[in-house]
Formats: C-alpha cells, structure tokens, sequence
C-alpha cells in the first residue's frame, strides 16, 4: 500500500507497524517525532500502531536554528 | 561549567532564573549559521552558554549519515530550546512546539511567529494566540516579541515565563534600536527580559544588560563573525559586563569636566 | 595577575605592549575619587589593572598620619604612570615629571596640559612642547590628548609611546563622542592607543576596544559608580569583551532580516 | 635661620643637611622628591646638602590621582 | 495660506492627499497645552497648520464665558481632526467620535486608544477593533499607533485612511527613537504616514520627514517651547526641509573625505 | 532676496553679522562639484544664499571660452569667500590669498590648511600661522578648523571674524560628529561659529543651528544630491527651521508620557 | 423631575423640551453634541424630544487637544 | 625670449609689457590675478612692467571650489 512520508510517496507492505517503519528507514527513534495524519503518535505507542493506506506521516528532529 | 561564567566573576550569587530552573549563565545561544555542528559546539562553550534554541525540521529520509546536532550539541549539556522558527500562524507554531515536546520531551520552548519572510518581524496577534494555547497545554513558554510594552504585558498576564523583545530585526546587526521601550518592559516585567534579536556584537549585547535585561539570545552575531569562537568568548564577557555594570550603578552624565586628581597640594 | 585577565580568556597571547614592558590587561586606572586607598585597592584588584595613574603632590608637613597610596596601590603590584593633572603649561608638566622620576625612579609617565579648569581640554600646542621636551629627556610618554588625528600623529613623530585621546571630557561620562577620529587614529598609529576619558559605563570601554583601539584608561567610572568594586569587575570584562569582539571582526549590518534557522525541512 | 617647605615658613638651625630635616619632618625618605630651589636635589646627595638661610623647599610625593 | 507653505517653496504641486482632502501643510499640530487660545490660533497661523487635532469633553455648565476654540481656531479655517485621548477601551474611543461627528459634522477622525496614562502607549489590539467599527460606520480614520510594522498593515488594510506611529513617547520629546521601523511601514503603505508624538524639536520633523514620511503630527514641541510662535514657525520650515530633502535624495555617506575644489590648476 | 530669506520667516531682525557686514541668509554654500555653473547658479539662488565660497586656480590658457564661474554666480550678488583648499602650508595658504585680494579686491576671506589628501582635517598649527599672518596683513579671516574648543579660542583671540569647526570630514555627509564640542565653542565664542563640512542632509543642518550655530556652510551636501536645486531648498529652509527651534527653546525631554488633551470633562 | 446632566442632578419641569433645556443651560447649539441615556440625539430632534425623569444626559463640545 | 607662464613655456618679444602678453592672452584681465616671479604684480602696474627673460609668470582667476 502506498503511504507519504514528510510529503514522499513510500511502498509499504500492509500491517506495518510504525515501530517497524522507522527501523527500516534507518533512523534513529530517539530524538525524533512523529505526526500520523496530522495527530501525534508518543514513542510509547510506535509499536502498536499498524500504518493504513494512505497515511500521511511527518517524521521530525531536531536541527541547529536560532 | 560554573567557572567559565558569572560564578567565577564574583557573581556567584546572581543566576538567571526561568520557569524554575535556575543558570548561572545569561547569554543563550542559536544553534544556526555554523558552518558545521562541531564549531557550533566549540562556540556554545566557548559562550558559556546553558541554553541553545533549536529548530525542528523533518528528517532527511535519503541520507542517514548526515551530521546530527545532538551528536555535538548534546541536551545533556545544554537545556534545548526548541523554536518556531519558520512559522507564520499560532497554529504552525503549536503544531511544531507539540511536536517538539513529544521528540525531547521538554515543555519550555521559544515561541515566535513571525508575519512576513523579508523582517521577520512578530505577527503579535497570532504569537499572544499561540502562546495561550500553548500555556493552557502545560507548556512553559519563553516568547520572542516587539518591544510593544503593551504587548510584553498582555504576554506575561498570559503566563508566559519569558520575555523576549527584538533589539532589531532578526539577522540584522544592527544593535537595540529602542532602548526606550525595552526599558519600560524591564521596568514593568516580573518574569526575566531576555532581548532576542538584533544584536550585532559585544557593545550591543553589554547595552542590553545595562538596561537591566536578564539576558541576550543571539544567533548571527557568533555565526556570522570572521572568528566565531572568538566572537562567542566576547559575548559571554560582554553579558557578564553589562549585567555587572548595571548592578554596579553607573556614574551620572556630566555636561563639563570633572578632575580626577586632587586640586590641592599643587606645587 | 595573569590568571584575572585576558590570558584566562583565551588570549594568553594578546598583549599591550608600550615602551617595551608588556601587560596582559588593557584597563588601565586612575587613582582619584575613591572614599579610601582601601576601596581603591580592591577596585584595582577587581579590574585586573597592572597599570594605574597617580599624581604629584606636596607632603602634608602637618599631618604624618596620613593614608598612604603607596601602601595600598603598591609601586611593587602596579606599575605607577606619574601624571600632570593640574599643570596647564608645558614647563609645569615637565617640572612635574621630573620630580615624579625623582620621588619614583620611573620614566615612563603619563602627560597632560590642560587649557581650562571647566572643560579639562588638552592644549595640544603645550602638549606637543611638553611631550618633546620629556622625550628628548629620556622620559618614554604616554599623552593625554584631543581627538585631533592631525595632532596625533605629530606626538607620535616625537616619539611619544602611547596616544591616549579623550572620549569625552574628563568626568562626564559622556562616552566616545567621535568614533570617526578614535578611528582615524587607530588606523594610522604604530604605537598603542588609549581612550583616555568620557567612559561612563561598561559598553562605552566595549566601543572603544571595538574601534580597535589598544586600551582604556578610566578613574571617574568607577570611582563614582554606586558600587565601584562591581564596575570594577564591569570595565574588565568589557575591555576583553571589546578586544575579543574587534579581533573576531564583527557580522555586517543588514537593513532587512536574516532568518538563523534553515528555511529546508519546514513540515 | 628661616626657609619655606611647601610654601610655608620653618626655622632651621644653620648647617642642617636635607637629610636631616627630611627626619626631623617624620616623613619616609622612600617615595618623596625634594626640590630646593627650583632644581631637584637627588636622594643621593640629601645627606651632603646643607641648607642656607631662605631656602625655598618642595616635598612632594605620589597620592591617587587620576 | 497658501503662500506660507510649501506651495511658496516651489513645491506647488506636492500635496498632502488624506482621504480624498487635498492638503498643501504636511504639518498637523495639536491644540492642547497653550497658555489661551488665543495663543493657539496664533501659533497654527505661524506654523502654516491646515489640520488641527481636538478633543471633545463635556460642557462647563457652571460658566457660560470660558474662551472657546471655536472661536479662537475656527472650524471654517482648519480642519479639525477630533481625536480620542484619554480613551482606554475600543468602546469609549468609538463612543467619543460618534458624538464628535454630531458635534462637527465631521467623519474624518483620529483615533487613539491607549494602554495606559503613564506610557501612553496606543494598545493595538483594542486600536485595531476601534478602527474595524468606526470603518464599518463610515468614518474616515486616521490611527495613532506603535511602530510594529504588521500592525500598521493590519489598520491599512482594515481600511484607515492614514498611518500615524508615534516616533516616540507622547509628550517625551525624545524624537524618532526607531528609524528602522518608520522607514519599514513608509516602504509598506499605500496611504499616508504620519509621525505623531514624540518630536521634540525641529530636526526631529526634518528626521522624520527625511525617512519619507508624508506628515508630522506634535503638539508639546510647539505649546511648551519658551516661545511657542517661534517653535511653529520652526516646525513649518523643518517640515518642509526634511520633505524637500527626501525629494532631493541624499549625497552618500563616506568614510573618508572628498575635496569640494578642483585638484588641477594649483599654483 | 530678503524675501527668499530669514526675513520672509519672520526673522526680519536676526541677521548673521560677519566682520561688520549683515547677512540675512545663514547659509553659505561651496560652488564645487556641480554639473555646471549655470546649475551652481540655481542652487544658489534656490539655497538663498548670499555667501558663497570660491577657489583660485591658474587660467587655462589654452581654452579661452571655457565657462566662466563669475559669469554666473556674480561677485556683484554673491559675496565671494575665497578658499584655500588645496593648501597645506601656512605659506601656500598666504600666497593664494593675496592672489585672491588681487584678484577680487576682497579682504575677506576663509582660511583652510590641511594636513594630508585622504581626511582633508586642519592643520591647526600651520593653520594659526597662516591666520596670524593674514590677520597682521590686513585679512577678515573666516577659519576653518578642527572642533577642538581650544584652539577655536586661539583663533579668536588671533583675530579671526569666523570660527568654522568642521561637522564631520570634508565631503563625508557624516553630519555633527561630536555636538558636545560645537556647543562649547559657540558658549565661549563671540564671533559667528559656523559649521563648515560634514553635513549630509537637511537635519544635520538644522542640528548644527540647534546647537546655536551662527551658520552653516556645505558644497557635497547640495552638489551631489540627487536633485541639488531641491535639495539646496531643503537645506534654505532647514537652517531657518534650526535657527528658529533654537531661538524658541525647545521643550524638556521626559522619560515617561505627558497627555496633550486635558483629563478633566471626559465623558 | 430629576435628570442627570455630564453627571450633575437637575431639576426640570415636566415636558421640557431638549432644545428648552439647551437654551435654559445658556450653551450655543452649534457645536454640542447630546447624548441621552447613551444614545445620541440629532439636533434635528432636540425640539421634539421630551425629557424624562431620571434621563442620563451628557452635553459635549470640542475643547482643546493634541 | 622664454618665459614661463603656469608652468608651461612660452616665447615671447623683448619689451613686452604684462598688459601686452595679457591681451595675446586672450584673457580678460579682469578678476585675474598676476605673481611674477612670486612677486604679485598689481593691475596698475601691467601697463608698466616689462617682461624679461626667465620670468615665471602665474597667472590665476576664481573658480567653483567648497
């Protein structure tokens, strides 16, 4: 199924979870959140949430800025 | 790193005191501008700084070896303060702050909502919107503004925990433009007056101080000078030099001279 | 000292050098207004001075008693600059010197003729007369003058080691007045030069070192601040302050914003 | 015999050497200039200089000054 | 008055156009302060004034023969510009100016609404409500406000038919106290700008004029000079310098100096 | 042109009176670096200005039709102050002017010795010489000097009918560089003091007579405006604007607001 | 009855015209502005508006200002 | 013979007056000033004086300057 991350089209298979998303996009999950369709998903529940057609995700951290 | 700040100037009993948590240097620094996170680093101690404000971007998916901030400018030193930088409506800016908290965990943040790309200038309407949301959503919010006192005053009736008025205009240089307003917001604020913006170097930054603000956020000034480091060891000295001289109490102004030698005793 | 000044800053290597002895502080002060030779000590001490001003005057016969500078302000701790405070003729200033280099032993002395007892204001054409009677005498002079690059120049020719313009009049705290020509002179002068005068407060001593000038000088700044031991402590960070920030070489001015936080990246 | 110090009158016996006033003034040779005359007289010679009837003296010494 | 003003300085064809009115004196004084009326009339005559601010307050019923204005500077002579001092709250102001269009007949206004009477400051948030209703009600508004560039956008886009930022505090006689911000919201605006509070003396106006401002708004520097007819007499002149001034474009700055007589052809 | 001047402002008794002849313009203009004469001839008309200051230089021989400055500027409407820029001697300085008095007739005259090309500031001690030489050999001398209060003082004492201290450097446009030494030497001057040099646009000049200047002299400031004919208006009208703030004595500054309507009456 | 006048009591005889009591206050017409119980009165209304007991007015006149 | 005039070299006859060589000149004698041989030659004395040989000749009038 096809999902945006931070307004990317990405190939997923289904019953993905975000846990598991985040490992395969080699990114380090301290330090960085993430807002599925515009709600926020705490770190707590990256394991249990199962990603859905569709899904517009932002992944963020933090950068240097004044 | 007491020893590299006011502590060790004999001022070991004045620290900047925001939201509770209490630090001994007055000077917060900008994380952006560097040409790398390491001179970044090197100019955060270099400044003595305790606070660094940082944006919140999205991660570059197509490149996992870039050079990470908190790699060289760890949150375990430094208290992250998290801006918003870049938005334009309360909305973005809480977006972003909630964000933020939820990637580090920290409720005190830097809000700022700017009205247009060419001054940066605050949209106060919108940041006195935000920063109600903000505050009734537990955050504790240090707020970038005009030097409206007005405004300053709603700000703070709003519960914010910090009052940051511009000197000028964000990347500008060009020092305080009103020292006027700034101290009628020293004058009437119960919570710390931290001046963002503007500042263009070390004078500019001990002018600050001496109008009695509680501390100077700068970015551009370390940034952007020829010698960084060197620039961030002049603004930690010269935060420390205006906050002393304003304790101190200057001399007043004379319109005629004044000997400094006894007249007395002359041959 | 070292530890107090510049080399604990990070400029172990950046040194005022005139006529030859070197000196890790560029804050040089007077002697005068302080309530006791107690306080003035300790303002000395605070300010991390290696050189203070002193003046000539005629032993009180009557009282023996009296407060000493000498065991206070040590000639062993601080290197004594003899000045001529009070003389307002060339022959007055050089009777003056000699007699300090009698009384201390020392040839390195501080001059300057005064016009009028309302302005302070250098005569410059005594002063030229005076500095080129003490040189060829074998005295090493550091002049008090106007901001008169014109004249600097010439007092340099004569060998002076040390041009010390005025930034404002002598006790009024009014700052430096003429930027342009404190300027002038930096740029065109091989020996070191010291604001001497018209700093009121601790961003004035910051401008001057910014304007690249090799020192300060200052007595009435903080003898007369409402805690002179603080201001002390002030004027030191400031003058490294300010030589930090001119050695950095400062961001330029911009007439419109400049963002510090990338512009990539926005959600 | 009479002579001024410092603009003010003193009787001195005849033959007294500066040095010897210098004492006699209680004040600390160290850190003082004498001008007798208009023309210095060096600490060196203070102990051969012997005063004559109408001397005009200047004793002076550092103080704070700016 | 024509011959008085600019139009007599070969600037005929440059004029003041607010809300459809043609004005040739680009300078408005207020009519507060002077020791009688009488005074006052004869000051706006010497500054040339065709625009006066008033202000509406209740009639003394316990006397009949108090001077009036009216009578002094007439309505048929000047236009009068009622304004809202002394109002607090969105609602007052509009109250006010309701009754001063009944009074006058007149629906070009000058609002104002302040924070406080210690600043004086305008609140710009009640400001800008003010301004929504009085618009929506058919007045022509003309509205005192901070220097904040995006408010200034707001109350033109919301329809004000003249900016007026305070160059400084009402009454302080402090001057332009923020170049940058006066020349930011000249750049902004499609409808006149006009400095109102703050000036003190005459290169005040010039200044603020000289940043191209369309008019000057005092009433202090004219009612308590020592001598009010010559303050207005000044005022006049120095407004149209610093307009004239704006139209010739300024030389440039130079660091150096640059000879005014030719080099060749010396003896 | 009484009726382009002071007078028509209502100053009809206020004249610059300069080595016994009355001026009723206080603003004396260069005729170099302008376009043409004939535009040097507009602008001096356009300025008022009754004064104007001329250079000597060495007939070009081979081109006899070249324009001529008296064609257009007439000594029979100007009165002619013949310069010495270009010298940097006493010696040259005296040569020229007696070339002049034989050229023109006229005894009065503007005295300049400068010291190197790239500041054009005063030589103040050739520039004593030549003074004391011109005044012992008949001259009215006008002189252009440092802002040094002492040497202005040497100068009248010398005999000079004029003490014009520099602004800033010549052709610079910095303005008043240092106000706190104009006004001391217009307190203790009883000849006309006029700034000459320095002043960039109208409120710099009007500053100059603020300060209590007797006069004003520019060349850069109208010659390399945009629209000098314009801008020679402005600075007409900004020295009357200055002459006229200081006669009438501005108002006190205050830190904090003072209302221009009464409190009292308010609905 | 009693009316309030710019916050004073007054007493009026019933039926009294708003135009009677301008006249009887003695002030010019030209140039007032009414205000009764908050609401304004146009001058074109002043002879036919009768006051009552207990009515709020407020008169108001231009006066000197900056 | 040779004289200098400005600077520049120009040959002229034995007996020529300053009024004379004024006049070849072209220049209006008016508003100009002679120094011969850095001796000022006043306009009475033109007519009068004869040039020699060698004679440095500056020859200046008024032009703009600040």
């Amino acid at each position: 199924m096809q999902i945006h991350i931070n307004g990317e089209k990405h190939i997923v298979d289904r019953g993905t979870t975000l846990a598991a998303l985040v490992e395969t996009l080699g990114s380090d999950p301290r330090g960085i959140a993430i807002e599925r369709n515009l709600e926020i998903v705490p770190k707590s529940e990256h394991g249990t949430t199962i990603l859905e057609d569709g899904d517009q995700l932002e992944v963020v951290q933090f950068v240097g800025g004044g | 790193m007491e020893d590299n700040n006011a502590a060790a100037e004999g001022l070991s009993d004045d620290f900047l005191i925001v939201a509770g948590r209490s630090f001994s240097s007055r000077l917060i620094i900008g994380t952006g501008k560097y040409e790398t996170y390491a001179q970044n680093a090197e100019a955060a101690r270099a400044a003595g700084a305790e606070m660094v404000t940082v944006a919140l971007r999205r991660v570059n998916l197509s490149n996992h070896d870039e050079d990470r901030l908190t790699d060289h400018v760890s949150p375990q030193d430094y208290t992250y303060l998290p801006n918003t930088a870049g938005c334009f409506t309360a909305e973005d800016a809480v977006r972003t702050l909630k964000l933020a908290r939820e990637a580090g965990g920290w409720d005190l943040v830097k809000l700022e909502v700017l009205a247009d790309q060419k001054t940066l200038y605050p949209d106060m309407q919108e940041t006195l919107k935000a920063a109600e949301a903000l505050i009734s959503d537990g955050f504790e919010v240090m707020v970038y503004c005009s030097d409206d006192p007005v405004y300053a005053r709603r700000l703070e009736e709003a519960g914010c925990c910090g009052i940051m008025p511009l000197g000028s205009l964000i990347g500008s240089g060009l020092g305080i433009q009103n020292p006027v307003n700034i101290r009628l917001i020293v004058e009437q604020s119960r919570v710390p007056v931290i001046v963002d913006a503007g500042v263009g170097t070390a004078s500019d930054a001990a002018i600050a101080m001496e109008l009695g603000c509680d501390g100077v956020l700068m970015n551009t000034a370390i940034a952007e000078a020829q010698d960084p480091i060197m620039m961030a060891k002049a603004m930690k000295n010269a935060v420390i030099a205006g906050r002393q001289a304003y304790l101190a109490g200057r001399m007043g102004k004379k319109r005629y001279a004044d000997p400094s030698s006894p007249l007395a005793g002359l041959i």
